[in-house]
């Protein structure tokens, strides 16, 4: 039997090769929330979207952005997204939209929408699946020439096939990017749809000019500020929480000599005298070759950065919205008659620096709750249940700051919540939840906290200031009718009483005014009856 | 306050104070006795539930108060003006006749006759007077029967001649509504339910045994319960009460014995203390040979109200005490008409004559 | 079944007739009339609400009955042992004479007065006949005062000598208990609430009108409803209402009038179809110039309640529509204490006398 | 501007660069559900233990699993899985443990545990990732030789690297796989744990032999079944549902001549009539070379097939566990009062043949209710509210059949379904829950309810006899009561009158008993009161 079982086992092993990055996405797409032909068109308009946002923000350049969704027939649709940012540089266009985990911005730690590489190429390649048409890309750098590429893409090689190629000069000068894509899909405008995808996108990027043509007709957002928020910057990891096996290959990848210099010019905010520290405290000569550090070595330097108090990663990295800006983008939107903003100091999960902005309006033109999520400035608005940020407000005492609740608040309040890292961990590729990390839960509890206490502050004086003129106006409700009653027990003119209790009413101190119910009513027993 | 005698003029005596207050500038005060169990004793001496001396202040500028203390004067003068004008009328009437908005306002002065009610017996309390005597008309229900002669309003009547109704208890039987005639009977049998009362009547219980037979159906109103206090005081009849053995008949003895909690001010009026309990009990259930089958189940609200009870100290004798502690350990209480398994006449034939010959009593 | 004259001899057939069946080795079938609004119509000619012929089939055999059956029988030979027995009890005791553990079982043959009661309506029904010719007894409430003379049970009784009380209204009126001696009344007001009766009893209202007013303190018991049956049929006394301007004052008025679903195989002895509605209705309000803080909104209950009426037989004439019309559209009602808003002898110095002397009455 | 825009866009582009699969997934390892001490050693241990009843299974060997957890030191731990399989050759053995995306069953259509040749090889990375030791694996096709390798993964290159490697005669002739990982964890028995997945795997696999030395002793689960499921076949794809970009791709990789004979070829169960009824449907010609075929081409034959009766995939390619295994399992476990098991005929989702099953157990041992997952023989211990298989159980009106429901069925009910395909559509990477496409929600909801309706039946049964009884009890309760109140009505002796009840009840048919509430009782109307 040994060998008809070596014979069967060698026979499916060389069946047995390597799969192409795109043929998993291809099988798998539902990773990437293609689940249905609705969402479809909101995750392409999305990668679109907050591509141009992040082209235009890195190239500080105010964004205007185009978007347009076209119903060619039933269930297929065009799609432009145009912006004005950098462009693209010939070279670089068919391997960015024809290749799956090609980016920029992969091995960077630096706050910014896209992270992966891979949503825009995704659908690209979702386009030619579900239509068989390729893309359709434009660009300039500004440099006066205009490229135009038709692109699909090779899925066994996961590489781009060029269907068209052309290259013009350009009619007036612009630099940019439009795609077009031709997709199935079908557009609606319901909760988790393209149309609130940009409702929110406006609200945590009021500096972008943006115009949406959609199926209904067209929806302009113009800028609410003229200014960039500041730009954030690109990051060295930190070392809380890094890894045993991250650790092994950066110190067989780096240029430093020794450990002690390796930890301190590979990681951000370790300085020679902490990184002498760690390498005491792992017992290893802070001076051998970082080559040369063995394994176990590297599970002593780990153990070792547990013990030592590491400083927290710069905090000036991060490009949060800003107290102002959500304020702005909130009040243009709801018309709150109150609105509490928090954006908390920045803190770090697995080594990686992020940061809480919370803001919650109340009353005005909010008639029910709202929650609104945003990472990064992009909105989600799928997967609410298995959010880190709907579980953090679940997880706040409403009822302590005043506030009804049933699992999420109750009431004319509207909760935004934004998380910005340089590094967000998504619970999955199609980046609609944020992962449930402690530290990230306590940091959105903490400003949701923070926010609801202002709200609760604003809400009891409401009420005491209500309380008060209340309690004056009971005085005067009740003079006149006691003022006639006596007039009738003892004669003496009702006018006069009136005036009179009017006097003591005006000269009452609080102290005066406060009190509880008197008891001398009588209390019932045995079970009722009238005696 | 002292008991007055003179209605029409405690309520200006009230009046007055409050404006004396107002014009001083000082927020004006009520002081009312305070009706609830906390100022509630038993008087030892007089076997009676009383008002101790506890006041609560009722007062203009209490935001708590203001409301009421508006009522307050509201009924007073209400009650002033049915004495000016010699008329009665009823407690509800009153609620009707002050119940208007207040001008400028949604707010009614009274919502509900719940909320004039109290209010009318504070004033009776701070006064220590009855309604009837400011001319205010209690529910009535009750019924006799049995050689009593009286003179109401200027019409004789006879109560051993009333048939099968029996006289109706007015709501007011202060004796210058209600004179005594005459009476031959030895004592007064208190029934708590009509019924069986009927069935006495029937069988002229009142005439073998020479006795007064009355019901108050159920709970007694003030005008029954004023009735009994006379008939013993002025007439000195022995008063025996005849209810369910569970804790509500138990405590509908004890209200026409000592007085009841929220009444407490009129109890020397409306309390009989030499009143005896002749029935039912759950140890009859033994002595009678009862059938098992007609004991009834105790729910948890009576075991609950029955341990209340074994603490009150008017139950603390210790006939009431094994009475009590027996009805618990027999998890069950009956009802008057379980005597009629034993037959229809069981109870006007032998349950009463053998309970009064033996004076098979609680006190 | 054909009305019993025969109470005992009714009861010795139906269970005859089940016997029979029985030893025929027959399912035993007891035929009851049903009482639902389903086999209820309105006589037109006779103006009472009367039972129909449908007919429902008790029978052993049937899961659903089997208990309801045996209770059926149980019910009809403690009613026979009554009658043997010549006493009159009540139903609670009928209750509890008949209340036991069927043996083997843990089961009771009653377990509340809920399910006796039924049956003893059955019964009633099945025969034609009245509780109390069946020896029992029900509740009673309701006084009387006027010129009206009585005999109860040998007893003479003046019901305008009657003071403040007035006669109470024994459970049974029935000729061979109460037998009228002598009436110089021109009419009867019967009123809803004691409350307004004893206002004028005190006033003497019946001697200045020269009536009888009668109430029967909320919905009128069966020995009430039936006296105003015989005063108005023997005596030839007009019958007045006066009731709430709310659905529940005219629902009582109705069961005066026409009778009661429930019982409408009584109806030609407790229904007064001549009887008149004197008041209090909702256009009263404009009339008498009533102030409208003393109408009462109307809750939903009430709406509804009013709707169904609206469709009634017995409410269709043109004067009830309107009213029950105006009743919704003003959207409140009002109790007869609203009166006293314009003083305390409104009632009886012009509400009254104004209704009676215009023959301002609802048909 | 617009050139300081083109070089700044120039400088960023130049650093843009493919993204190795292993980076990624290192990065994302939360996609493949590490996200948590406690998950990650079941999911090593699922990974292990399920392909090694992939490989025996596939060998048509009786699987013998050893499988043990052991604690190295605190949040440490050694895991060993062993089976009998047939082995890997050698120089497979460092592709498939040191490779991402590196598998025999990606391509294939076949049911299988394993599909993506992702999970072990991510086993082997979180290892190293966490502890940085390297994963032992020591192999035997049965040929006299056992190799033993120590490996990594060199995640920027997504290859193998060697750490160890030997070869030597096998002491005893033997054939199978033994893995070693050394990785981080925490070890617990709750609901879902490495114990949970081994009961329920053994549930699943009767035909399995099962030994695990757990940190708290050891479990022995026994073989119940002497032989293996029939084998489940590869199939070629389904035309229905398939898209126009995969369509398109096979077109030009077919070695077909014509586009008729392409369909009948490649597609299964497209005989040549129905081929060419899609060509005409379609309006092209049959003959026509696939190469030729354009874009249009393609949109008229996925068109087309929407218009066309495809006969279903073939029945026989899946191996269910059949309801006989199903039972065994249960009443093994459960020992219920009742059980009632249902096998679906296969069905198709976006032209992968797919077959439900399911079991339900009533009673017996079972307390309260229990919901039991299984796709492809594997158990799903996570994300049960994601689960298309959960969202189906609440989708059965459970009230119909007489079982309590509060949104899940209540009462001492086990639940077990079994998905098994050639494609399991998780909803994510770490195959925890079955995506939520309609027709496997309905396949589902059908086997529950055809399930159901045999447990309501036992049900209703199990009360009608019950009810029957109590009737005959309640004429016998009354009959003495009965007979002495006619004895006292008619003087008719109560002995005879009860005899007489007797008969009369003994020789009721049904149709005299039945029967319903008499309407005499009066209603009450106008509000009540006492009349």
């Amino acid at each position: 039997m040994a060998g008809a079982v070596a014979e069967k086992s060698a026979d499916k092993m060389t069946q047995a090769r390597e799969i192409s990055v795109s043929e998993f996405f291809e099988k798998n797409r539902h990773l990437l929330g293609y689940d249905n032909k609705i969402k479809a068109l909101l995750i392409i308009v999305k990668e679109g979207v907050d591509n141009s946002l992040d082209a235009t923000e890195e190239a500080r350049i105010l964004p205007e952005i185009y978007l347009k969704v076209e119903e060619l027939e039933k269930e297929k649709y065009k799609i432009v997204i145009r912006d004005n940012g950098p462009g693209i540089i010939k070279a670089q266009i068919p391997k960015i939209f024809g290749t799956l985990l090609y980016g920029s911005k992969f091995h960077r730690l630096k706050q910014g929408r896209g992270q992966q590489g891979l949503g825009i190429s995704c659908a690209v390649m979702y386009s030619q699946l579900t239509t068989g048409e390729p893309t359709e890309i434009i660009s300039s750098t500004g440099d006066g020439r205009t490229h135009r590429y038709k692109l699909k893409i090779d899925v066994k090689k996961n590489e781009p096939i060029i269907i068209e190629e052309s290259e013009e000069p350009s009619k007036k000068p612009w630099h940019g990017v439009q795609i077009t894509f031709i997709v199935e899909g079908i557009y609606r405008e319901h909760k988790q749809s393209v149309l609130e995808y940009v409702k929110q996108t406006a609200v945590a990027n009021p500096f972008a000019d943006l115009i949406f043509d959609s199926p209904t007709g067209r929806l302009s957002f113009k800028r609410g500020i003229e200014q960039l928020p500041k730009e954030p910057q690109e990051i060295q990891p930190h070392l809380e929480g890094v890894e045993v096996g991250v650790l092994s290959r950066m110190l067989h990848e780096t240029a430093a000599r020794s450990v002690s210099s390796f930890l301190s010019t590979e990681f951000t905010r370790i300085g020679k005298t902490t990184a002498l520290e760690i390498c005491e405290k792992a017992g290893i000569d802070p001076k051998i070759s970082p080559r040369r550090a063995t394994d176990e070595d590297v599970i002593k330097v780990v153990k070792a950065v547990k013990e030592v108090k590491l400083t927290k990663p710069p905090t000036d990295v991060l490009s949060p919205l800003g107290e102002e800006l959500i304020e702005k983008g909130l009040k243009k939107e709801l018309n709150p008659e109150f609105l509490a903003v928090i954006s908390r100091p920045p803190a770090v999960y697995r080594g990686f620096p992020f940061q809480l902005e919370v803001g919650i309006a109340w009353g005005g033109s909010i008639a029910e709750p709202n929650f609104m999520r945003f990472a990064n400035r992009v909105p989600l608005l799928y997967q609410q249940g298995d959010c880190a940020i709907t579980k953090s407000i679940m997880g706040v005492d409403w009822k302590r700051y005043g506030i009804e609740v049933d699992k999420l608040p109750l009431g004319p309040v509207a909760i935004m919540v934004h998380i910005c890292s340089v590094w967000v961990p998504f619970t999955s590729e199609s980046k609609e939840a944020v992962a449930s990390y402690p530290v990230i839960i306590k940091e959105t509890k903490l400003a949701l906290q923070e926010a609801a206490r202002k709200l609760s502050l604003y809400l009891a004086g409401k009420r005491r200031a209500e309380y008060q003129a209340e309690r004056m106006k009971i005085f005067e409700r009740y003079a006149e009718e006691t003022a006639r009653a006596l007039e009738e027990l003892t004669g003496e003119k009702a006018e006069k009483i009136r005036a009179q209790i009017r006097k003591i009413v005006a000269q009452a101190k609080p102290e005066d005014i406060e009190g509880e119910a008197d008891d001398a009513g009588g209390a019932s027993e045995g079970g009722g009856g009238e005696e | 306050m002292a008991r007055h005698d003179d209605p029409k003029g405690g309520l200006q005596d009230l009046g007055r104070r409050v404006v004396k207050d107002i014009l001083a500038e000082k927020n004006p005060d009520v002081p009312l006795p305070i009706r609830t169990l906390a100022n509630i004793y038993f008087d030892e001496k007089s076997g009676l539930v009383k008002l101790g001396d506890k006041v609560s202040h009722r007062t203009y500028l209490n935001i708590a108060h203001t409301r009421k203390f508006m009522q307050t004067m509201l009924v007073a003068a209400e009650c002033k003006k049915i004495i000016d004008q010699n008329v009665t009328t009823s407690i509800r009437d009153l609620y009707y006749a002050l119940k208007h908005t207040i001008p400028q306002t949604q707010e009614n002065t009274f919502e509900e006759q719940a909320e004039s009610d109290p209010i009318l017996e504070d004033i009776e309390a701070a006064m220590d007077t009855l309604r009837e005597r400011l001319h205010l008309q209690a529910d009535r229900k009750g019924y006799l029967a049995g050689p009593l002669a009286i003179r109401d309003t200027g019409d004789m009547i006879d109560a051993a001649r009333m048939g099968s109704s029996g006289w109706a208890i007015p709501s007011n039987v202060e004796p210058e509504i209600i004179e005594f005639k005459d009476c031959t009977a030895d004592f007064v049998l208190v029934i708590e339910k009509d019924a069986v009362w009927q069935r006495l009547n029937e069988d002229k219980f009142w005439r073998k045994h020479n006795c007064l037979i009355l019901t108050g159906k159920g709970q007694p109103a003030r005008g029954t319960r004023r009735l009994i206090n006379r008939l013993h005081t002025e007439l000195k009849l022995p008063i025996y009460v005849l209810a369910d053995a569970d804790p509500w008949g138990y405590y509908i003895y004890s209200v026409i014995k000592q007085g009841s909690i929220n009444l407490s001010f009129l109890s020397d009026r409306l309390g009989t203390p030499d009143a005896k309990y002749i029935g039912l009990t759950t140890q009859d259930v033994k002595t009678f040979k009862l059938p098992s089958q007609v004991t009834i189940k105790m729910n948890q609200g009576d075991i609950k109200r029955t341990n209340e009870m074994m603490n009150y100290v008017w139950f603390k004798p210790a006939p009431w005490q094994k009475e009590l502690t027996h009805m618990l350990e027999a998890g069950h209480k009956l009802e008057l008409e379980a005597l009629s398994s034993k037959g229809i006449k069981f109870i006007s034939e032998t349950y009463l004559p053998q309970k009064i010959k033996g004076k098979d009593f609680l006190p």
